[in-house]
This record gives structure tokens, C-alpha cells and sequence, in this order.
């Protein structure tokens, strides 16, 4: 079937509402407006407004809602709209949902479902395009997953939904339009890496947004005689160590793609696992494709050079292959 | 400040001097145990405000869900959890009410759908909109109470939640104890308008101001809020003007206060006040007292050796309860 | 020099080419290669060998007489004799 | 690479002449080792070196007159410090190789595995592809790359296990990765054998060859009019080489088997090649190879004529573009001349990488080293 990231995101959420009774979808102008991105559209009529539920610009309220929803028996799908605005609800998410389990020793789980859109590229300047995945994938008691392909949008949802503990999901903008063909639902998983193309000299780790350019480099890297394996994160927290030690030690050379910017990012802290488990089994220098430690400009030349691309991607690999460049 | 006491019936007045002794008396333990190294971290005391706890919880039934504070001793004892269990958890021993892994500032438990002990100041208004949000969607009859102290006012937290609850007409009970000082901030400091019941009206919602030092004032205020949120499922809040007698916490020299002021206010202790009233009235007499305080002393030996007796968690437990096991 | 000395020294000269041979469990009267891992550059590293040892020029040709440690040693007596004597 | 240079040894020298190295390329040195004697106008004096390194190449010849500050050997210091990778290193340990010579050829010039597997030679492709291999030991020895090296500690494992670890890594890839394709030929040696008696039969014995250093000169020279079965098949590309660096199969005592390679053998004469080959065999079973000798090959020879073995199917070493196979040589009748007769004869295999040749060009490969075997005197 042919679809959009976005139709498939919707058809997710309708399944969700119709299976469910329990299941709700609250945030800023996910009802009348269809949603920021679309994506809502046409579900409040189908569902009505209790269960599309529009909320004030108050994001710290209504995700503390929904977790307080969460421990009142309700599965809230909380949509915050963009990562930039989750800041103002970092409260709620970190020092409440990731906590409340714990703190109680055990006694209350928040069965929340947070989305977010993340990510640049659309020349929306530095407030809206940030990749702040990693702040979260930071915070135990929480888990992090991001679709990569239309199955995981489509499935991912469901899945969220079932797990018992808080998940974000965080869907990249660049994403939505994007049309394919729809395969099977059921091959989505928010616990392990996928291998999205096997291969013998190299693994590149990426995730959301930057599969298809990673994919595109690793098709181009071919061309120079360099066999990529692309690997799918997935989840970004917990990583699945085990899938990327075992991609790593096969190919023994790995770059990760991550639109977050260097510093501190989930692209160290996968790095850093790797020399902690894996050093041994390492032929190069491991390696990183992230963003420029630049606020992300406004104009598209800059905002372009700023992000991970193909070139810088297929470069990156013919460095950590030994080929000159 | 003091309000009229005399529909007091002993059996009524004897509970909550019972209940308010109890809470004094626990947490004068814990200072002490706090000195003996038995109890760490943060130890934030109730001492002065127990006539708000005391006065409230008789007012909410078995289904009603609390939240609270750091400040929460009193309230998780007075909601019916066991002084054992809280006591452990101060210790932070395995059978305290949170296992051991919250400690003084959060104390949870499921039972008495007490959601905690949240050591963000407003941090627990949403999580109160949020599980009367899911009473409502579910068509239960039941009502979320939030205690926060005056110092949550001022975070932008407290407003939107206030209005997420009148605007989608949400059966909570705000309780706001207005102890004057945020930490060491006095509420003049801090607040251009200082009649914080007021900021409640402005979004709509019933709102009514009590006396907190007297526990009758606060229980004849609580029952007519929740009364009123059970027939018209909207919101109440609630401005409890209160006092503690002791520091903010353990460790704080007090600067931000004159001596004076605290010794003003003790003489508005709500423990002696009901006492001295009630035995004027000559429902009780010191027998009554002395039987309170010694079955509170059999009650705190108790807690104090159930908590000693406690086990520490072992180590090779501690990323327990992180993400929910039986996934 | 005695057909012991020979047999001495011919079985010194191979132990250094192969020094894996065990000088007790040879058999003296089977080819070296047939009881042992020993190729033709062994075979050619022995015969230097004992040219040096012995003075002697061993043409191609004489290559079958050097097959067994005992054939070697015969080898040797037929040909050290002659050089004894016209030393 | 560092420069060895003469030192000045009083003030009015001005130059020296050289007499004698004391090491040579591939030799260790501690700072304060005599490596070199000269001769000044004040007599023979030895001369030390300050640094502590491995001598890479010698320039200056004993007997020649150079002034002081001329560089007289190149070196790799100790202090220089070798570029290799974490998996590499392991691999090299395991293996038992010091990589301190191995050519890196990853990021940066640092040492790989695939350096190191490289390095560590092997390929000893013939006896996985002979009659007289044991199939038991081919299971061991089939894991998957990768896999294949898992001790509990490095230290532990018996250097023999390491090289089949090596050879297991090396064939394994090969089988996997390269598309072979076999051919083979029946060539009379009978003019060889012959040519051989009578040259053999003017020498004395430590100048005379063997016919294998005539197989190896008529590849070498066959090379020439079919280039593309010498060199790398890397990174998706044919890399031909117009050296024959010829790796020989040479198996050791106690098991075990390394490939080394005789370097330009289109270049040696046969005198020059009999005597590199019999000193890399010495050489290989005491143990003293050197890692460069291990590392550059460009094609393989293999023979297993002395087992009695009358034709291999041998497999190519990896990243090499061929290898080729001799059996033993023995008596056959062949038509000559329209009639039969009995000849000496040896049946030479060729396995080629299909990426880079076609059967066509690997028959001519074949038919010119039988028409070079015919005419030894040429060789």
C-alpha cells in the first residue's frame, strides 16, 4: 500500500482509538486544527472532542495531566508539537513520569505516551530545529523510540501504548511527506536495532530522520568498493547494545549519523559503548557524522551545511576506510 | 485568626488532637533521629501546620486520590498510612512505604492512593488535574486533593493548571498551605497580590481562604469544598493560612525570620489552641491528653524499632523499578 | 675414521637439517623421507652438508646412495677411504 | 622512518669509508648497539647508534667513501610509534606476528586486520584442496570470519591454533568472497630435467638448482605477457603489479605451513632464486621470517609433488588474483611427434579470480609458462 509517514502515523492513532477505550489524544491544536503537522486531522470529528482533546499553550499541565490520566487507569497519547516546546514540560517528563515508579517503589507506573516532532531542515531557524533526543534518552525510567520507516510510524504507536513505563516518541519532520510502500505493520519493534542493509566493511548507526541519507551513503559508498551495514537505532533508550556490538565486531569500523549536535550527544554515548565493549574489535578510529555547534541558521545554504548529509556521510566513511579523500 | 470552636464534640475533637499529636510527635522523632544520623537527606517538618492535614483528611473517602508535598509526613500518616511504614521509609529500609527508595520526600502508597511526596514545588498540580482528568473520562464519583505549599503559586505550573481544571470542569480540591515563606522567600517577597485565594477566582473556580492554625476552621472549609466538588464535578481551591514553627528544613539557620514572629505564632499552636478549648468546655481532661501522648509514645517506640528491624535493599537490587518488569 | 665415526657424524649433519628426527627411533636401512617430513630441500641441505663435512663433491647422480642413514653411511665409507688415503 | 647517519667522530674528520654492517634490514637495535664499523684516517672505529629501532634499509654498500652526515641505513624508531588497530593488535598477538613491519593500509596508514592475516601468510589454499587433507580438521577449521578468534586470553593460544586460525580466516574469505575459476594443463618437464643433470652436473653441490626454481622463474616470466593474474583484488578494484613477488607454500616441521614471497623473481637470475629460496626455507622452519617477507606477495606457488600429489585444486590467498598449483612429476606416456612416448610430465593448475580474468587469458597464463618450461636454457 502506498502511503505517507503521516497517514500512516494517522492510521496508527485511529487504531489506537478504536481498540482502546482507554487510549486519548490531548495536546496543542490536535483537534479542530488537525494538528500542527497534520496528522490528527479528521479525528476529532471521528472520535469527538473528549478523546481529541485540544489544550491551552500550558505544555507542563497538560503532560502533567497525562500522566496523572496515566496513573488513573487512562492511556494518554500526550502530542507535545515540537521538541523546542518539551522544554517547557522537561519538568513533568523528567522529575515526574521517569521518576514516579521508582520513587514508589514500584507501586506506580505511568503508561504515558509522549510524541514530538524533532529536527531540522525545513529553514525554520534555531527554535525550531532542534534534535534534543538525547536529552531525554539520558533519564532512566523512560523510553525513547523514533520511526525510521513507514512499518515502525505505522506500528510503533501500538507498542508504545502496550508498555506499561512512559515512552517518547519522536517523529522527524522531514519524515511526514514522505511517501513508500507500506509493508507489513507487524516487523515494527521499539526494542531492537534493525539492520535496514547488511554489510561487511562498515556499520553505520543512525535513526529517524537521517535512515534515507545514511541508506543513500551507504549506496553511494558501494560505489567505491565499501560494503555498509546501516543500522537502525530504533530505540534510543534503552540501546540495543547487543544488535550494534554485533554489527561493530562483524565490520569492525562504525560511524554514527545523529542530527544532535556533537557535544554530549546519543552519538557519543554510542561511541563510547563501543570502545567499552568493543575496543578490541575495532579497525579504525571510531567515528560521527553530527550537526555543526552552531544554533541552526535561518538560511537554507547554512542550515543544510550545518546538518549530516550524504557527502559528509560517504566522506566520513571513505576517512575511517582509508581511502583518501 | 482564631475561629469560633464550639460545635466541637469530644469524640470529633478527640480524633483530631489524636491525629495532630500524632504528627508532632512523629516528626519531633524524626528531628531526632535526623541528629542521630538514623534519617538523611532532606527532612522537611510539618510542625505548626498539622491542624491542615488533620482537618482535611476526614473529609475524603477511601477512593479519593492525595498529592502532596516534600512536606508530607502528616499528611501520608493522617491518609492512613502506617507510622511503620513511614518510619521505614525515613530510614530508607526495604519495608518502608516506598520500599526505601523515596525517602522523607516521597512517601507513596498505592492502598491509600496517597501519589506522593514531590520534592518540584507545583510539580504535583498537573499529576492532581491529570488523575481527576481520568475520573472524569471513566464517570468515577471520585475527587483528587493537591496540597502545595504558597511558594508553588508563583511557578507558571500552578496557573495552567488551574485552568486546565475549570476549563474542562475537573474535580480537584487545591490546598494551598500558605505558610508564608517559600524556603526563606516571605510571600510579600514574592507575590504582588498576596490574597492567593483570589488567584484562584480569577480563573473561575470556587475559592475560600481558612484559617490553618485552627483545625475545626480548616475541616468546616474542606467540607464544604469537597461537598461542592461532588455535586458540581468543578473544581475548589482552598488557601489555608498556616505557620511552621521550625526551620525549612534541617539544616537552615533561619535568617529570613525574626524569633519573635515564630514565637507569635506558637502561641497560635493548633494543638494547645483545641486543647485549652476543649477542656474549657470540659469535654476532656488531662487523662484524655496523657492517653493520647502515652499510646503515641507506644506508637513511635513501635515505628522507631520497625524501622530499625528494617533490611536495606541489596545492592545487586538497585536498578529496580526503574522501567516496569513484567513488561 | 671409522664406519662409527661416519655414522656419527652423518647422523650429526642430518639432526642439524631436521631437527625434529628422533636419532633412536630411525630406522637405518629406510629412506629418511619415508619415516620422516623430509623434502627435497632437506634432502639438498644434508648433502651440502656432508659435502662440507667430508670434503667431498657428491654429483647429482650419487643422489639414490643417500637415501637411508645406512646408505649414506656405505656412501660415505666407499668415498672418505679414498680421500683418507691421498691426504 | 628515521635516517642513520656517520657520525662525525673527531674534529677533523671529514668522511670515512664504510667496512661493515653489523645488522641488517629487519634488525632490532637497542640505542648504544655497534651497527656499523668505518674506517677514518685515525683507523677502524665502530660506530654506535642513539636511538633504539628496527633497520629498515641499508644505503651505503661496505667499501664506499661518504662524508659525515650521510645517511647510511634508514630505521624505524621505536619512539615512532606504530599506527595499528585494537583488533589488529589482538589478531597480530594471537597470530604471534610483531607487526612492527607490516604495511598498514587503513585510515591513516594504520595497520588492519586484514594487514595482519595478510602479514601472517598462509594460505597453504593447496592442502584444504588436495586428496591427502583431512576432512575432520576442515571442519574445525570452517568458521565463520570473525568468529573464528575468540581465546580466553590471547596469550594462551598455541601459535599453531593461531596460524589455522589464519589460514581458516584467509580461506574462508576466499571461498566466500572470491569467484574462482580452475584450469589446468600437463606440461613435459622432460627438457627441464634434462637441462637440469647437465647444469647440476658442473656445479658443486651448493650451486646446483632444483627444477622448482625453474617453475617459479617461468611464472614469474609468464607474468609478463598476462599481468592481470598479478596483484590485489581490493575495495572492488583489480590492482595489477608489475613485480612478481611470489608467495611459496612452504609447510613446517610440526605442522603448519607459511607462505612467503620471494621478491622480483622476473628479475632473478635462476642462481640468484635457487639461492633466496633456499635460505627463505631455512629460514621459514627456524623460524627468523621477516613480517615484510610475509606481506607483499602478489601471486602463489604451490606444490605438492613431494607428497606423491599429481594435481591441485589449490585456493586463491586473499587479496591476491591467483594462484598457481604443481603435482609431483611423473612418467606419462604423450604423443610426440605423432608417436608415443614416455615422458617426464607435471600437472600445473591455475585458480583465478574471476573479477579480474576470464579463462581465456588464464589458458594463455598456463600455455606460456609450458612454452618457457621448454626452452630452460632461457629461463
Amino acid at each position: 500500500m502506498t502511503t505517507t509517514y503521516r497517514e500512516a502515523m494517522r492510521a496508527a492513532l485511529r487504531q489506537a482509538l478504536q481498540e482502546d477505550e482507554r487510549v486519548f489524544l490531548m495536546g496543542e491544536d490536535v483537534g479542530r486544527y488537525g494538528g500542527c503537522y497534520a496528522i490528527s486531522q479528521g479525528l476529532q470529528q471521528e472520535f469527538g472532542e473528549t478523546r481529541i482533546r485540544d489544550t491551552p499553550l500550558s505544555e507542563s499541565a497538560f503532560v502533567g495531566a497525562g500522566i496523572g490520566a496515566a496513573l488513573g487507569g487512562m492511556r494518554p497519547i500526550v502530542e507535545v508539537m515540537t521538541v523546542n516546546f518539551s522544554l517547557l514540560c522537561l519538568d513533568q517528563i523528567v522529575n515526574t513520569a521517569a521518576t514516579l515508579r521508582h520513587m514508589s517503589g514500584g507501586q506506580f507506573s505511568v503508561p504515558l505516551v509522549i510524541r514530538m516532532t524533532t529536527g531540522a531542515g525545513r529553514q525554520l531557524a534555531a527554535q525550531h530545529s532542534h534534535s534534543l533526543e538525547c536529552w531525554y534518552a539520558h533519564v532512566p525510567g523512560l523510553r525513547v523510540i523514533a520511526p525510521a520507516t513507514l512499518e515502525d510510524m505505522r506500528g510503533m504507536l501500538r507498542l508504545a501504548l502496550e508498555d506499561p513505563d512512559p515512552v517518547i516518541i519522536f517523529e522527524h519532520n522531514a519524515l511526514y511527506n514522505r511517501e513508500g510502500e507500506l509493508t507489513e505493520v507487524a516487523v515494527a519493534d521499539i526494542r531492537r536495532a534493525a539492520i535496514r542493509r547488511p554489510g561487511k566493511d562498515i556499520t553505520l548507526i543512525c535513526y529517524g530522520g537521517n535512515l534515507h541519507k545514511t541508506l543513500e551513503a551507504a549506496t553511494a559508498s558501494a560505489e567505491s568498493g565499501i560494503d555498509a551495514e546501516v543500522l537502525d537505532l530504533r530505540s534510543l533508550r534503552p540501546l540495543d547494545d547487543e544488535t550494534i556490538l554485533a554489527s561493530v565486531r562483524k565490520t569492525r569500523r562504525a560511524i554514527i549519523v545523529d542530527e544532535g549536535w556533537h557535544s554530549g550527544s546519543l552519538a557519543a554515548e554510542i561511541g563510547m559503548r563501543i570502545a567499552e565493549q568493543a575496543f578490541y574489535d575495532l579497525d579504525a578510529p571510531l567515528a560521527r557524522v553530527c550537526t555543526a555547534e552552531v544554533p541552526i541558521p535561518y538560511p537554507r545554504h547554512l542550515e543544510q551545511a550545518a546538518l549530516p548529509q550524504v557527502e559528509s556521510i560517504v566522506g566520513k566513511v571513505r576517512e575511517v576506510m582509508g581511502q583518501n579523500v | 485568626m482564631s475561629a469560633p470552636t464550639s460545635q466541637v464534640s469530644r469524640e470529633q475533637g478527640l480524633r483530631w488532637l489524636k491525629d495532630m499529636i500524632r504528627v508532632r510527635r512523629m516528626e519531633e522523632k524524626c528531628a531526632e533521629l535526623y541528629g542521630q544520623e538514623k534519617i538523611r537527606g532532606f527532612l522537611h517538618l510539618y510542625i505548626g501546620e498539622e491542624a491542615v492535614a488533620a482537618g482535611s483528611m476526614p473529609e475524603l473517602s477511601a477512593e479519593d486520590a492525595v498529592v502532596a508535598t516534600y512536606r508530607e509526613h502528616g499528611h501520608a500518616l493522617l491518609r492512613g498510612i502506617s507510622m511503620n511504614a513511614i518510619m521505614a521509609e525515613m530510614y530508607g529500609k526495604r519495608e518502608g512505604c516506598s520500599g526505601g527508595r523515596g525517602g522523607s520526600m516521597h512517601l507513596f502508597d498505592a492502598k491509600t492512593r496517597f501519589y506522593g511526596g514531590n520534592a518540584i514545588v507545583s510539580g504535583g498540580l498537573p499529576l492532581a488535574v491529570g488523575l481527576a482528568l481520568a475520573d472524569k473520562m471513566q464517570n468515577r464519583q471520585r475527587i483528587s486533593v493537591c496540597f502545595f505549599g504558597e511558594g508553588a503559586v508563583a511557578e507558571g505550573e500552578f496557573h495552567e493548571s488551574l485552568n486546565l481544571a475549570a476549563l474542562w470542569q475537573l474535580p480537584v480540591l487545591f490546598i494551598c498551605e500558605n505558610n508564608l515563606y517559600a524556603m526563606g522567600t516571605a510571600l510579600a517577597r514574592s507575590e504582588s497580590v498576596t490574597d492567593i485565594h483570589r488567584k484562584a477566582e480569577s480563573y473561575g473556580i470556587y475559592s475560600s481562604a481558612a484559617d490553618g492554625m485552627d483545625v475545626v476552621s480548616v475541616n468546616t472549609a474542606v467540607r464544604a469544598a469537597v461537598t461542592r466538588i461532588r455535586e458540581d464535578k468543578k473544581p475548589a481551591f482552598l488557601e489555608m493560612r498556616t505557620y511552621r514553627f521550625r526551620a525549612h528544613s534541617m539544616f537552615d539557620p533561619e535568617l529570613y525570620r525574626d524569633r519573635e514572629e515564630v514565637d507569635q505564632w506558637k502561641q497560635l499552636c493548633p494543638i494547645a489552641t483545641l486543647t485549652a478549648q476543649m477542656k474549657a468546655q470540659q469535654l476532656i481532661d488531662d487523662r484524655d491528653i496523657d492517653g493520647i501522648e502515652k499510646d503515641t509514645a507506644a506508637e513511635i517506640h513501635s515505628a522507631v524499632e520497625f524501622a530499625e528491624g528494617g533490611h536495606w535493599e541489596p545492592v545487586e537490587d538497585l536498578t529496580r523499578d526503574v522501567y516496569t518488569e513484567s513488561r | 675414521m671409522t664406519e662409527a665415526e661416519l655414522r656419527s657424524r652423518a647422523l650429526e649433519k642430518l639432526l642439524q637439517v631436521a631437527p625434529d628426527i628422533d636419532p633412536d627411533a630411525l630406522d637405518p636401512q629406510v629412506p629418511i623421507r619415508d619415516q620422516y617430513d623430509f623434502d627435497s630441500m632437506d634432502f639438498l641441505n644434508f648433502a651440502i652438508a656432508l659435502a662440507k663435512e667430508f670434503q667431498l663433491n657428491i654429483p647429482e647422480s650419487d643422489y639414490p646412495h643417500l637415501q637411508s642413514l645406512q646408505d649414506t653411511v656405505d656412501y660415505l665409507v666407499r668415498h672418505t677411504g679414498e680421500q683418507d688415503v691421498s691426504s | 622512518m628515521s635516517e642513520f647517519r656517520l657520525p662525525s667522530l673527531g674534529a677533523d674528520m671529514e668522511d670515512a669509508t664504510l667496512r661493515e654492517w653489523f645488522v641488517k634490514p629487519g634488525d632490532k637495535f637497542k640505542k648504544g648497539d655497534i651497527v656499523v664499523a668505518v674506517e677514518t684516517n685515525k683507523g677502524i672505529i665502530d660506530v654506535e647508534i642513539y636511538d633504539a629501532g628496527t633497520i629498515e634499509k641499508i644505503l651505503v654498500e661496505p667499501d664506499t667513501r661518504v662524508p659525515v652526515g650521510a645517511v647510511l641505513a634508514n630505521y624505524v624508531s621505536d619512539s615512532t610509534r606504530m599506527r595499528i588497530s585494537p583488533a589488529a593488535r589482538r589478531r597480530a598477538r594471537e597470530l604471534g606476528i610483531d607487526p612492527v613491519n607490516i604495511r598498514g593500509t587503513g585510515a591513516d596508514g594504520a595497520i588492519t586486520v586484514e594487514d595482519v592475516l595478510a602479514a601472517a601468510g598462509p594460505a597453504a589454499p593447496s592442502a584444504e584442496a588436495t586428496q591427502a587433507y583431512k576432512p575432520e580438521s576442515s571442519q574445525e577449521t570452517r568458521r565463520e570470519p570473525g568468529r573464528e578468534a575468540k581465546p580466553s586470553s590471547a596469550t594462551e593460544l598455541e601459535p599453531a591454533a593461531g596460524m589455522r586460525q589464519a589460514i581458516a580466516a584467509a580461506m574462508t574469505r576466499a571461498n566466500k568472497e572470491i569467484p574462482h575459476y580452475y584450469l589446468s594443463t600437463s606440461i613435459d618437464m622432460t627438457a627441464v630435467l634434462h637441462w637440469l643433470e647437465q647444469h647440476n652436473a658442473r656445479r658443486p653441490l651448493p650451486e646446483r638448482l632444483v627444477y622448482a626454481v625453474l617453475l617459479l622463474k617461468a611464472v614469474a616470466l609468464a607474468l609478463r605477457k598476462v599481468p592481470e593474474m598479478n596483484g590485489f583484488f581490493t575495495n572492488g578494484e583489480t590492482q595489477v603489479h608489475a613485480a612478481a613477488h611470489i608467495a611459496v607454500a612452504i609447510s613446517l616441521r610440526g605442522g603448519g605451513l607459511v607462505v612467503p614471497a620471494l621478491r622480483d623473481v622476473q628479475m632473478s637470475s635462476l642462481d640468484k632464486l635457487m639461492t633466496d629460496f633456499s635460505d627463505l626455507v631455512n629460514r621459514a622452519r627456524g623460524g627468523h621470517l621477516r613480517a615484510s617477507e610475509l606481506q607483499d606477495a602478489t601471486i602463489t606457488v604451490t606444490s605438492l609433488g613431494e607428497q606423491g600429489v599429481e594435481t591441485v585444486f589449490p585456493i586463491i590467498y586473499p587479496p591476491q588474483l591467483a594462484i598457481v598449483g604443481f603435482g609431483s612429476i611423473v612418467e606419462r606416456v604423450r604423443a610426440v611427434d605423432g608417436e608415443p612416448r614416455v615422458r617426464s610430465t607435471i600437472n600445473a593448475s591455475l585458480a583465478a579470480d574471476h573479477r579480474a580474468s576470464d579463462g581465456h587469458r588464464g589458458g594463455l597464463f598456463l600455455a606460456e609458462i609450458d612454452r618457457l618450461l621448454q626452452e630452460p636454457e632461457k629461463l
